[in-house]
């Protein structure tokens, strides 16, 4: 039973995509793409610790296997994927290339649910892969100039991560006895390899790129903003959980590797704030929600990082909480300022949730951002690192104020318009979701509930930095004018110069290869060859 | 064992593989058009079963099959010889050619009740011929007829390359035929160095007589260099993308999946089994940093390309690159053996895919009525399993899992790193980005939609696309083999 | 130094001098005149090195390729002057010298460091020979214990033809091949050539089958005895005697094939009869070889007369 | 120094030429007639692998000169076939040059 | 006898090999096609003629001075007819003048 689990988690979002070669089917797969997910958020509920799927168990060990972290992630992501996928239904409803979009959501879903289910090199490999490329289809889809460039970026970056993830596990692989390849038996040997750091290298700048940390960041603002709301919905809210998980998955917690936890410590605060002050500077809320986005991975990252610094066990389920949390906050939010783009975003069925998710992800009393926050203090500790983790709340609430300013800008000018019911309710569940569903996990994930966060001293502080957040805002209200504007995925404009010279090259290529496929030159190469084997062999040995 | 002895039960179906095309070839002339493209369809799923059969013997025996013509043994008679090598590229040599047959049956079709015409006429034997000298190649085990079975491929496939008859494929014809003379003339250069050495030309007794002297190493490097340029690797690459992008998509198929490899298999047999401990370490690097060029050049190459068909004949000569990066990885690692299984695999799967690739790259310029990637906007929606198919199999190319591409590179990136080469894993990885680049370029524009699907020139049938989509899938699906059935490829080298 | 030796430095010397004649020469007319002579003095090189057979292969092979290549510098000489332009720099050129050198001094050190004894099959082939009831070991070699190249070989003859027929417009698919070997000018039926067309063949065709029957014992082939056939019949179709036939022609076809398929007939046959393929039964292997080469020599003929008559140029019908 | 080593220091000589005409020589004719004698070249060193291997009564070795007709064979065949592209090539184009046309500039376009 | 018999091949021998090198030299050296026909053709028939003359005598047999003989006829009639060939195209300005 949670074998077949496992395996319907992405087969059947693929089997579905295979439907789509009848075109008969293919007409009606946007309807029931929020049907995909369901068995992976079966899975999630029943396939928890289950024993562990393995094929070729003396050899290679691919294996399919749901431990509890997993287990949350792939929840909360199915969660999202499925209203997502209600939302899109009437969001697409006149677009005639509804069917092309749902076949690129698919595969999609297909990988970013895989990867949590999976357990060993190749198939991890391939579900990262589903996650990371097809996901282009979804940021093109509009096809303005503006989506195909944000692909373009989108796709080389993809690209890249995969290269980098793909050597690393090579590398792995190599360094483990024996041809398995589960993620279980290779791992371990990654803290004493001997070039492990390189492989960790490899592996954080795979990782890092999907999960967005600075600077390989660039894509998220582009291509976010770019996508179809449901679109943009996934890849913020699910799609780079994948990079998270990846990090869970990868980095052994063994004290050999405690500097790596620090860095990541450094680099993931520095995510978190770096992303806030671009953030601040955008217009587009969905831009705005892209920054907020790299600056929330930042804080799991660090988190993470605590966690290989201090060897506390503890700091993987905190991560998973606040991940959790925001798969739900950020896909919600994101599915909000669709709707408000057709209607008016005065509508207090928009407005109010928008205003309390928002506050949550700085951690509002009451909601599950409150919790998150609170399980991430133990792991934090208690020198600078948690007052800058604590602070970073307070950038995270100037964010999103900033958002909520923006997003009561984005209206479609025509008041009364009310948002269509097919809009408004995913929206809405996905909001409710994002609120009930971390007080659920929160106490069998991290061991923290309700009551632990009303005691006086966590109320405190978790209200002090949204305080300083709001004020912070109304100070930004003064200054705003003097900010300096900043491109969407910032540095992305250093980008420009590095396109300019690999085109020089390439044609450089092309100007040598005519040289060489004229007929003289190449009889001159065939005799060099010729005569320069005969040297290498007569040379050798 | 010493082909001295008689042979091996089974080795008859050697015979078989090499006689049944050859002698189809004077049949099919005497029968003329429809009894030839009778006999060439009806040869086709005969001789996968054929194949199979040669692979299901090589597998159960666990050693090479041996089959000594007329009882003559070498060194003054010759001997036919398969390994696991041969049978796999048996096997694949089935599945592409009946494949492009299919193809070739519904693209050159002249009508019910029409008379004779060239193409879809002379299409048949000169298919024959190819397949002949393919399977002759694969079989081969002494040099002479090898270098015979290596000009019967040559003869079938140049004539493929201006089936159309337009100028510029017989100019590319030209380039190609005289560049390949060059290279068959080399080979038979050294191989005359070698028989005036060892008084025999018969691998195996050749591998048991050669010394590592200069006048060997002289012969196997004119013999490597002459393959080569039958190979088409970096920099003798100039007749390749003219004469596999001009050929009809059935011929491209062929020649590009198949024909460069039957060279690239000799260069093998060259190195490993018949002159063993002459390839140094030196010329191996030699031969990896051409394929490493190669993979560069023909990629950007690719990458740049105006037309679908001249990108895909560049991304051949970019993917046979690849082969070459096995030579110095197979010497430097106790990993060796996976890194001929990688080179072996590249081969076999890059066979398959790159026909998936031409077959649906013709398609779509049969649809189109031309194949200039500009105006490939809409094809995703007219021709969805075509495009599908194409970009699979470049999946299949990039070397994305689960794809048999994806095993090949990864065999030899394990052996790269095991072999502390990790400068060829680098090459590797890029080649697959370059890859992963054109192939994106092509499908990107084909899924822009255009206001209207764009009016199709003339309709697919749907057996061909359903044909191109099982290829690209078979390119997959080899990824999926379990490890165990690569130790096939094993069977019968040297160890 | 004996007479034979220095009979041979004449001949070596010779041999490059006519080389460097048909690489170095003017126009390609030239070159292929003094390529025509290169083959003569080939052939008297194949004699020395004892080697009577292919001495007789090169003399007729040298001949046709003559024929072809003659009448194709006559065709082509208009397209000379763009190609000198072409002349790769001096550069190159200078590479190119310098590359080909040092491949000679390669095989020059080859030859040089050649140890002696020389490894030979003589001995095997002259204990073997007898088993195939042949005289002659080279003749042996083609069809007995080096069958499959023989046959392979003949593959390539009907390949090779395939590609040249592949060349003809598709409009004139089915015709007859064009004029390039009929001798320009005035009827010459009744010329010179007339005379000649008239004289030869009876002797040609008696020497071509002479070969072919000797073949078994002494010097001589199949194919050197067709490719005799070939040229009588080039030389009445040059004088107008005859003319080529419509490649869709089935009794040229069935000509055509004949020698194949024979030859795979036969090498089949001993799969049930001998012990394998190509295996003559004993005693038999006599009888089997002149079953094939009878009907190969007609094949070959005919295959090496349409190569020189090159594609279909005119519609069947037509006639010249 | 032998007839044999004399003959082989010849065939050096010629494939060598035979080569440097195949690389330099621009009109396709000239390469076609390099082609062949280059290939007398390599036929000349089987010739003297033969007779260097004279034994039990032959005067020569006669596998290779078995090999050698079947090359000569091939040889004339592949001019026969070269011929044939060339001068086709040139009825269509009025010129005959392996120069390398712009990838496609001829042709338009039409992947057929 | 066989003395004289040796002498007059010698004699035959050398005098055919002086018409073959004149008529090379003529071949070499005469401006026009045509005469430098001429000069051919005297070597051709009378050089060839004497050689085979002188070589008679030392041929074993009936059969090899036949083949001798038949050698010299074949000469002839092949020189025959590619001269008038010859002749005709240098007279159309065809040929290599």
């Amino acid at each position: 039973m949670s074998a077949a689990l496992l395996v319907a988690t992405w087969a059947v979002p693929l089997a579905m995509l295979a439907a789509c070669l009848s075109p008969a089917l293919r007409a009606r797969m946007p309807d029931w793409l929020w049907l995909a997910p369901l068995p992976g958020l079966a899975a999630s509920l029943l396939a928890r610790g289950a024993p562990p799927l393995v094929l070729d168990d003396a050899g290679l060990r691919l294996t399919l296997a749901l431990d509890p972290a997993g287990a949350t992630l792939l929840g909360v992501a199915a969660l999202l994927w499925s209203t997502a996928g209600l939302y899109a239904r009437s969001y697409l409803r006149d677009d005639p290339e509804a069917a092309r979009f749902a076949e690129w959501w698919l595969p999609t879903l297909a990988g970013s649910l895989g990867v949590f289910v999976t357990a060993d090199l190749f198939s991890f490999y391939v579900a990262f892969a589903l996650a990371s490329l097809p996901a282009w289809g979804l940021v093109v889809h509009d096809e303005t100039a503006r989506a195909r460039r944000a692909g373009a970026i989108y796709l080389a970056l993809a690209v890249v991560a995969e290269i980098c993830l793909i050597l690393a596990f090579a590398l792995l692989a190599a360094e483990t006895p024996g041809d398995t390849i589960a993620v279980r038996d290779v791992v371990p040997s990654l803290a004493s390899a001997p070039g492990r750091h390189f492989t960790i290298a490899l592996l954080l700048a795979g990782f890092g790129l999907k999960a967005g940390l600075v600077p390989l960041h660039v894509w998220l603002p582009l291509a976010h903003p770019a996508a179809p709301a449901p679109a943009s919905a996934v890849l913020s809210g699910a799609i780079v959980k994948a990079g998270v998980i990846g990090l869970i998955r990868f980095l052994p917690a063994d004290p050999a590797l405690a500097g790596w936890g620090t860095a990541l410590v450094a680099g993931g605060l520095f995510t978190a704030f770096y992303a806030v002050a671009m953030g601040v500077t955008q217009a587009n809320p969905k831009t705005v929600l892209a920054y907020s986005t790299v600056s929330q991975m930042g804080g799991v990252t660090a988190i993470l990082g605590m966690g290989l610094a201090t060897g506390d066990a503890a700091a993987v389920p905190a991560a998973i909480l606040v991940a959790a949390h925001h798969v739900l906050v950020k896909g919600a939010l994101f599915l909000a300022v669709g709707a408000a783009a057709v209607a008016t975003a005065r509508s207090v069925w928009i407005r109010a949730p928008a205003w309390v998710l928002s506050l949550a992800l700085g951690g509002l009393p009451l909601t599950g951002g409150a919790l998150a926050k609170l399980a991430a203090k133990g792991p934090m500790g208690e020198g600078p690192a948690a007052t800058l983790a604590a602070l970073s709340a307070a950038g995270t609430t100037l964010l999103m104020l900033h958002f909520l300013r923006r997003l009561a800008r984005a209206d479609s000018g025509a008041p009364g318009v009310r948002a269509p019911a097919g809009l408004l309710g995913p929206w809405l569940a996905a909001a409710a979701a994002a609120l009930a569903v971390p007080w659920l996990l929160g106490p069998s994930l991290a061991g923290v509930g309700l009551a632990d966060t009303l005691d006086r001293a966590e109320l405190w502080a978790a209200v002090w930095p949204i305080g300083l957040g709001v004020a912070g805002a109304f100070a930004m209200e003064r200054v705003a004018h003097v900010l300096p504007p900043v491109p969407e995925g910032d540095v992305v404009v250093f980008g420009a110069p590095a396109a300019a010279a690999a085109r020089r090259c390439a044609d450089a290529l092309a100007r040598a290869d005519e040289k060489l496929r004229d007929w003289p030159v190449a009889g001159v190469a065939l005799l060099t060859l010729a005569l320069a084997l005969g040297g290498a062999m007569l040379a050798g040995r | 064992m010493t082909p001295a002895s008689g042979g091996t039960a089974d080795a008859w179906l050697l015979v078989l593989a090499v006689i049944a095309p050859a002698a189809c070839v004077p049949l099919a002339l005497a029968l003329g058009e429809r009894g030839a493209r009778w006999l060439a369809l009806a040869l086709a799923p005969a001789g996968v079963a054929l194949a199979a059969a040669i692979t299901a013997a090589v597998w159960r025996r666990g050693d090479a099959l041996v089959y000594v013509l007329g009882g003559w043994a070498p060194p003054l008679g010759i001997a036919l010889r398969a390994d696991g090598l041969s049978a796999a590229m048996l096997l694949t040599t089935a599945v592409v050619i009946g494949a492009a047959a299919l193809y070739a049956r519904a693209d050159l079709d002249p009508g019910r009740g029409a008379p004779e015409s060239r193409a879809s006429f002379l299409f048949w034997p000169l298919l024959l011929t190819t397949w002949a000298g393919l399977n002759a190649v694969f079989v081969g085990s002494d040099l002479f007829h090898l270098f015979v079975a290596l000009e019967l491929l040559t003869f079938g496939a140049v004539p493929l390359v201006c089936l159309d008859g337009r100028p510029a494929t017989i100019a590319a014809a030209l380039r190609y035929l005289l560049f390949a003379l060059a290279g068959s003339l080399l080979y038979l250069l050294g191989t005359g160095l070698l028989y005036g050495v060892y008084g025999t030309l018969d691998v195996v007794l050749l591998a048991e007589r050669v010394r590592v002297e200069p006048t060997a190493r002289i012969a196997a490097a004119l013999m490597t260099a002459g393959l080569l340029a039958k190979v088409a690797l970096f920099p003798l690459h100039l007749w390749l993308p003219p004469a596999h992008a001009g050929a009809p998509p059935a011929a491209s198929a062929v020649l590009s999946a198949l024909v460069v490899k039957g060279s690239f298999v000799l260069i093998v047999r060259l190195w490993l089994d018949a002159l063993p401990g002459l390839a140094t370490p030196a010329a191996a690097q030699l031969l990896a940093a051409l394929g490493a060029a190669a993979i560069v050049f023909g990629s950007v190459l690719a990458l740049r390309q105006a037309r679908l068909k001249l990108l895909v004949a560049y991304s051949t000569v970019a993917q046979v690159g690849y082969l070459f990066l096995a030579f110095p990885l197979a010497s430097a690692t106790q990993l060796g053996s996976a890194a001929w299984t990688g080179g072996i695999l590249q081969a076999v799967s890059h066979a398959v895919a790159k026909a998936a690739m031409f077959l649906s790259a013709g398609l779509i310029a049969k649809a189109l009525g031309h194949d200039r990637i500009d105006g490939l906007a809409g094809v995703g929606r007219a021709l969805p399993k075509t495009l599908f198919a194409f970009g699979l199999a470049g999946l299949s190319l990039m070397g994305l899992p689960p794809s048999g591409g994806f095993m090949a590179k990864w065999l030899l990136l394990r052996a790269a790193i095991d072999g502390g080469q990790w400068w060829w894993a680098l090459v590797i990885l890029a080649g697959g980005m370059f890859t992963g680049g054109y192939v994106f370029r092509v499908v990107a524009r084909a899924l822009a939609s255009t206001g209207e699907p764009p009016t199709l020139r003339s309709p697919v049938p749907r057996h061909l696309e359903a044909l191109v989509l099982a290829l690209a899938l078979l390119s997959v699906a080899i990824g999926l083999l379990p490890f165990a059935s690569f130790g096939l490829l094993q069977i019968g080298r040297p160890s | 130094m004996s007479a034979g030796f220095v009979l041979d430095a004449v001949v070596a010397a010779l041999l490059v001098a006519v080389a460097t004649g048909a690489i170095a020469a003017r126009t390609a007319f030239a070159a292929v005149v003094a390529f025509v002579a290169y083959g003569l003095v080939l052939a008297l090189a194949w004699v020395r090195l004892a080697a009577v057979d292919v001495a007789l292969t090169e003399a007729a092979v040298g001949a046709l390729t003559g024929v072809l290549l003659l009448a194709a510098a006559a065709r082509l000489r208009p397209s000379e002057a763009a190609a000198e332009s072409e002349l790769p720099s001096a550069g190159l050129r200078a590479a190119a010298a310098l590359l080909c050198a040092v491949v000679a001094a390669g095989l020059a050190a080859v030859v040089l460091a050649a140890a002696e004894p020389a490894p030979t099959l003589a001995p095997l082939a002259a204990q073997q020979l007898p088993a195939t009831d042949l005289g002659n070991p080279v003749t042996a070699a083609l069809l007995a214990w080096r069958a499959i190249d023989t046959l392979l070989e003949k593959v390539v003859l009907l390949a090779g033809l395939l590609g040249v027929w592949s060349l003809a417009p598709d409009r004139l698919w089915g015709g007859r091949p064009g004029a390039a070997l009929r001798a320009r000018g005035a009827a010459p039926r009744d010329g010179a050539l007339g005379l000649l067309a008239r004289l030869l063949p009876p002797i040609g065709i008696v020497v071509g089958v002479y070969l072919v029957w000797t073949a078994a014992d002494h010097p001589g082939g199949a194919f050197q005895g067709s490719t005799i056939l070939a040229a009588m019949w080039v030389l009445a179709r040059m004088a107008g005697f005859v003319d080529a036939p419509a490649v869709s022609d089935r009794r040229l076809r069935a000509a055509l094939v004949a020698g194949p398929l024979a030859f795979f007939a036969v090498g089949l046959l001993g799969f049930a009869w001998a012990d394998g393929f190509l295996a003559y039964p004993d005693g038999w292997a006599k009888p089997l070889i002149v079953a094939i080469e009878v009907p190969m020599t007609i094949s070959v003929a005919a295959t090496l007369a349409l190569l020189l008559a090159g594609p279909p140029a005119r519609g069947p019908e037509s006639r010249g | 120094m032998s007839a044999a080593t004399l003959y082989g220091l010849c065939a050096a000589l010629l494939a060598a030429l035979g080569l440097y005409g195949f690389v330099v020589q621009p009109h396709p004719l000239r390469k076609i007639v390099a082609f062949n004698v280059f290939g007398g070249g390599v036929f000349v060193v089987f010739g003297v692998a033969a007779r260097r291997g004279a034994a039990a009564g032959f005067a020569a070795d006669p596998v290779p000169h078995a090999m050698v007709i079947t090359g000569i064979v091939v040889a004339f065949v592949s001019t026969a076939l070269a011929v044939a592209l060339l001068l086709r090539l040139h009825a269509e184009t009025g010129r005959a040059s392996l120069r390398l046309d712009e990838p496609g500039a001829d042709e338009r376009g039409d992947g057929a | 006898m066989s003395l004289a018999l040796d002498a007059f091949t010698v004699a035959a021998v050398a005098a055919g090999a002086c018409f073959f090198l004149a008529g090379t030299a003529g071949l070499l050296r005469f401006p026009d096609p045509l005469s430098r026909l001429h000069a051919l053709t005297k070597a051709d028939n009378l050089g060839l003629g004497l050689i085979v003359l002188g070589l008679l005598p030392q041929a074993d047999g009936v059969l090899a001075g036949a083949k001798l003989i038949a050698v010299w006829g074949l000469a002839q009639l092949a020189g025959t007819a590619v001269t008038q060939l010859l002749a005709r195209a240098a007279r159309r300005g065809e040929g290599p003048a």
